[in-house]
């Protein structure tokens, strides 16, 4: 049986039960939310089996008539076999973290059931093979981050999430846009068909035109710089463990792997051949920008924050470089940040969820008192900053040579100096939260409770074993088919199509 | 032609009150302006000149207009009110806490 | 009928340009009334009666919605002052605007003409839509079969909305 | 919420079940003519708004509401969602329209095209809980004493 559905059926169906169900026992939330991600998590790792033959599932049974598909698909190639194991499991750690964490908040079942709507849009646009579908699943992973972004309602999430709702509006009327034209231009909407009929008519004007619709939508998403601004509101008003969503999963999926889609697999870098250089530019600065802001914050997820625009830099930078090893390193690169992003947000959770306050300034010596966080939050800092021997530096170095190969010297240099300001804003953080005379209220406090602890551990080791066991099995079972589906571009078509 | 111009003119308008705009109704508006126009944009592309509604008299041989932008369409409309009553309420939230609409007073949303 | 069009979209302009530009936050919406129920009238004119009907109950619903909204809060304007930065905007505002439209014109110049519209995966829908579904109603067809999957997200999308507004409005958001 | 004048309380009176039978033809009829789930749902939850505008609701009374309109919300789209589940219950794909291919039924007839007219029903359903449970939250909320 194919168990493309699935991938949205599972948590549909919790979210849709949870209502019911809550009533009988309190702790109904907790547990669907966690075995739903859990059932998700095997089932994503279950479909690296034959990872590098896209699976097409054509919902409906209306399968393609004359070799024009006339109903939804799914696709799951490399690409989206490797969103879906981040993005699950990563919802995963976030589930367990939640268990104790959202015990702050009151009505923890609506966070759950948002969580699971979100978790479902994400995994929807991860598996869609139908530009209209894609959109219509963003949608429902955007609206569940902006209700879960405010989910405290205080004044400050209720801020960060208008901010956020209205430039994720404007970004979806850009892409509803980009598709009502491309819809015009090819009378399709299935990813492969309009592939196939923009390679026949090439680059007109019309196209460009959808294309760029396209770029500034999804840019948006991605919160590249300039269009940054609603994420170092949203992402640490909300939640800690929606913060590490946001940052670790949403982001990517709704920026970056939408990116890749449209414009490598669909229109292809042939047709539409600035956008390499727009991709380096954009990513260059947003990796500069992202990397100097985040020197000067006090606020600890703030700092994060900034954080991880300059991290999607790197990423969109090294798609741009347009070279095999290039598009390996930004994959590579992706998967090191969603996982340690999402660690170090979940390690501020444990922090504010013991002191309180996210000001750095008035922390300090808080090794002492949570020893499991402070160690966890180093293997992150140091990943993330590419230190040897932690998957982060692997990444980068790849990046590096990957931009060396290609011939851009100077922003080969400018990538290795934002490494350094990287480094330097990490150990400012671990310095003013955990070295130091520790604070005389918080001589109290103690660790956080083992189910907040589990995930950052279960991170953290996955991050060391990541860099020096895995990495050569890693790459033959994940990476690899994901950079080829970058790679071989509109060859897509045929992979989806056949023939 | 002269009508997708026009669609796309609607669509500019919204967005130039999303970026100018300092009230958080007005911005409201706004994104709702730009929904309409996408909207229109979609239904003006599936009109077919002598088309019928996409309603089958069995039987009768007929042209009809595309149905599959008015599917889209549909979508979008109801995908509108979803992202609309979600605004509404936080700009509601936001007013109780301030007293005011108004973006510059409003901390985290200035600039 | 289709030579109404035009007049229609002018007034639908008129009325962003009103909803926009007043002073009183009601006037302001009633305007945008006017884009809805014109658009319904376009949606008619474009032969597309099911836009119609769902157009002219949800207008009249996301209406109510502002509405009640705002007399509950506030109908004034914030007051514009003319800084120097609000003219930056501004201007800002208005070269996005005309960069746009400009592009959108070169690009519509690519493609065919109002009236002839590109059918490839719709061709099928046309031809085999009622032997396909055995309903009458192509657009119903559509959604509910053709593209089901798409309806399943639309419908989600109002759960996670009204999830949503349920969660914003709340009475205490921490314990 | 207070109630409206005598007058607007015998026309909403007269007017609230016509709303409502409306609602169930446009919903029933969708694969038929203009309308649908979509639309049908917003009148039914149209006639109940009305109601309420009319006749008024206590804060007890509308908080009921809220639960009473969030839980069949819920169901019916657990319902919608079932029916796409039919087809792999049923061994095909996910969304098939079984009862078409097996008894299509005439094409212009009330029971005809499989599935739609139930997915018609489960949206619905969905769709006037869900605008309900809208309208009634917004009615709810009230400045001054902190909801």
């Amino acid at each position: 049986m194919n168990v493309l559905p699935l991938f949205i059926v599972i948590p549909l169906g919790a979210a849709f039960l949870i209502p019911f169900l809550v009533k009988m026992w309190r702790r109904i939330p907790d547990l669907t939310g966690t075995l739903a991600t859990l059932s998700l998590t095997v089932l994503a790792f279950c479909l690296t089996d034959k990872i590098n033959t896209a699976r097409v599932y054509y919902v409906g049974g209306w399968e393609p008539v004359k070799g024009i598909p006339i109903g939804i698909s799914m696709v799951a190639d490399g690409l989206s076999v490797l969103m879906l194991i981040i993005i699950n499991f990563i919802a995963l750690m976030v589930s367990i973290y939640s268990i104790e964490y959202m015990k702050q908040y009151t009505d923890k079942a609506k966070y759950y059931i948002l969580f699971l709507l979100m978790i479902a849009g994400l995994n929807g646009v991860v598996l869609s093979g139908d530009l209209f579908n894609m959109f219509v699943f963003l949608e429902i992973s955007a609206i569940a981050s902006y209700s879960l972004v405010a989910f405290g309602i205080g004044a400050e999430e209720l801020e960060a999430s208008f901010k956020y709702q209205v430039l994720g509006g404007t970004a979806s009327a850009f892409i509803l846009f980009a598709i009502a034209i491309v819809y015009r231009i090819t009378g399709t909407l299935n990813m492969a068909d309009v592939s196939k009929v923009i390679s026949t008519t090439g680059l007109n004007s019309a196209v460009l035109f959808s294309a760029l619709l396209f770029f500034a939508g999804f840019s948006l998403k991605a919160a590249l710089v300039p269009f940054h601004a609603w994420l170092p509101d949203a992402h640490p008003s909300a939640p800690a463990p929606i913060s590490a969503m946001l940052s670790g999963v949403v982001i990517k999926v709704l920026g970056v792997y939408a990116l890749i889609r449209v414009f490598f697999n669909v229109y292809g870098i042939g047709t539409f051949n600035s956008i390499l250089s727009m991709m380096l530019i954009f990513g260059l600065i947003s990796m500069v920008f992202g990397g100097i802001l985040a020197v000067g914050q006090k606020d600890l997820k703030r700092m994060f924050a900034y954080s991880s625009i300059s991290q999607i830099g790197y990423i969109i930078f090294a798609l741009g470089l347009g070279t095999k090893l290039g598009y390996f390193a930004a994959v590579f690169h992706l998967i090191n940040h969603a996982a340690f992003k999402s660690l170090l947000f979940l390690d501020s959770g444990a922090i504010v969820y013991r002191t309180g306050t996210r000001d750095l300034e008035k922390m300090g010596g808080l090794a002492q008192v949570m020893p499991v966080t402070s160690w966890t939050s180093l293997v992150g800092s140091l990943s993330i900053s590419g230190i040897p021997p932690f998957a982060g530096f692997w990444s980068k170095l790849l990046i590096i040579i990957a931009a060396v190969q290609a011939k851009h010297f100077i922003w080969a240099f400018v990538a290795i100096l934002v490494s350094i300001i990287t480094l330097v804003y990490f150990m400012k953080f671990y310095k003013m939260a955990f070295l130091g005379k520790l604070n005389e209220s918080f001589a109290k406090i103690k660790e956080v409770p083992v189910f907040m602890s589990l995930p950052l551990i279960i991170l953290a080791l996955l991050g060391i074993i990541m860099g020096i066991l895995l990495l050569p099995a890693l790459k033959e079972l994940i990476i690899q088919p994901a950079a080829d589906v970058i790679y071989s571009g509109v060859n897509y078509v045929q992979t989806v199509l056949g023939g | 032609m002269i009508e997708y111009i026009l669609a796309v003119v609607l669509f500019a308008i919204g967005l130039y009150g999303v970026i100018v705009k300092r009230n958080l109704i007005k911005i409201i508006i706004g994104l709702m302006i730009m929904e309409y126009a996408v909207n229109l944009f979609l239904a003006l592309i599936g009109y077919r000149s002598g088309g019928a509604p996409p309603i089958v008299e069995v039987g009768k041989n007929q042209i009809f207009v595309d149905p599959l932008p008015q599917a889209l369409v549909l979508t979008a409309i109801v995908i509108g009110l979803g992202t609309t009553a979600l605004l509404v309420s936080f700009a509601v939230r936001i007013f109780e806490k301030y007293d005011t609409f108004d973006v510059r007073k409003i901390r985290k949303l200035r600039g | 009928m289709v030579s109404a069009l035009i007049p229609l979209i002018g007034l639908m302009i008129c009325g962003a340009v009103i909803a926009l530009e007043t002073k009183d936050l009601l006037s302001g919406i009633i305007s945008l009334g006017i884009i809805g129920f014109a658009l319904t009238i376009v949606f008619l004119i474009l032969q597309a009666p099911d836009l119609a009907i769902v157009q002219i109950i949800i207008e009249t619903l996301t209406l109510i919605i502002l509405i009640a909204a705002v007399l509950k809060t506030t109908r004034k304007d914030s007051i514009e002052s003319l800084k120097a930065r609000k003219v930056i905007l501004w201007v800002a505002g208005l070269v996005c605007v005309a960069a746009f439209i400009f592009a959108s014109l070169k690009a519509f110049a690519d493609i065919s003409a109002f009236g002839s519209p590109v059918l490839r995966m719709a061709e099928y829908y046309l031809s085999n839509g009622v032997t396909g579904t055995g309903a009458v109603n192509l657009v119903a067809a559509i959604i509910l079969d053709f593209r089901a999957y798409d309806t399943l997200g639309e419908a989600t999308v109002l759960f996670t909305s009204v999830a949503g507004v349920v969660t914003v409005l709340r009475k205490k958001g921490r314990a | 919420m207070q109630g409206m004048s005598l007058i607007v309380k015998k026309i909403s009176q007269i007017m609230a079940p016509s709303i409502f039978i409306l609602g169930m033809y446009v919903v029933a009829h969708g694969h038929l003519t203009p309308g649908g789930g979509f639309a049908g749902g917003v009148l039914i939850a149209g006639c109940f708004t009305l109601l309420i505008l009319a006749y008024g609701s206590s804060k007890e009374r509308s908080l009921v509401f809220k639960e009473k309109a969030s839980l069949i919300e819920s169901g019916g789209i657990f319902l919608f969602l079932f029916i796409a589940l039919l087809g792999l219950i049923q061994g095909t794909l996910f969304f098939v329209n079984i009862f078409s291919r097996s008894n299509p039924g005439v094409p212009g007839a009330l029971f005809s095209s499989g599935i739609i007219p139930l997915c018609n029903i489960a949206i619905g359903v969905e769709v006037a809980a869900a605008l309900f449970a809208i309208f009634i939250t917004f009615a709810i909320m009230r400045f001054g004493e902190k909801l």
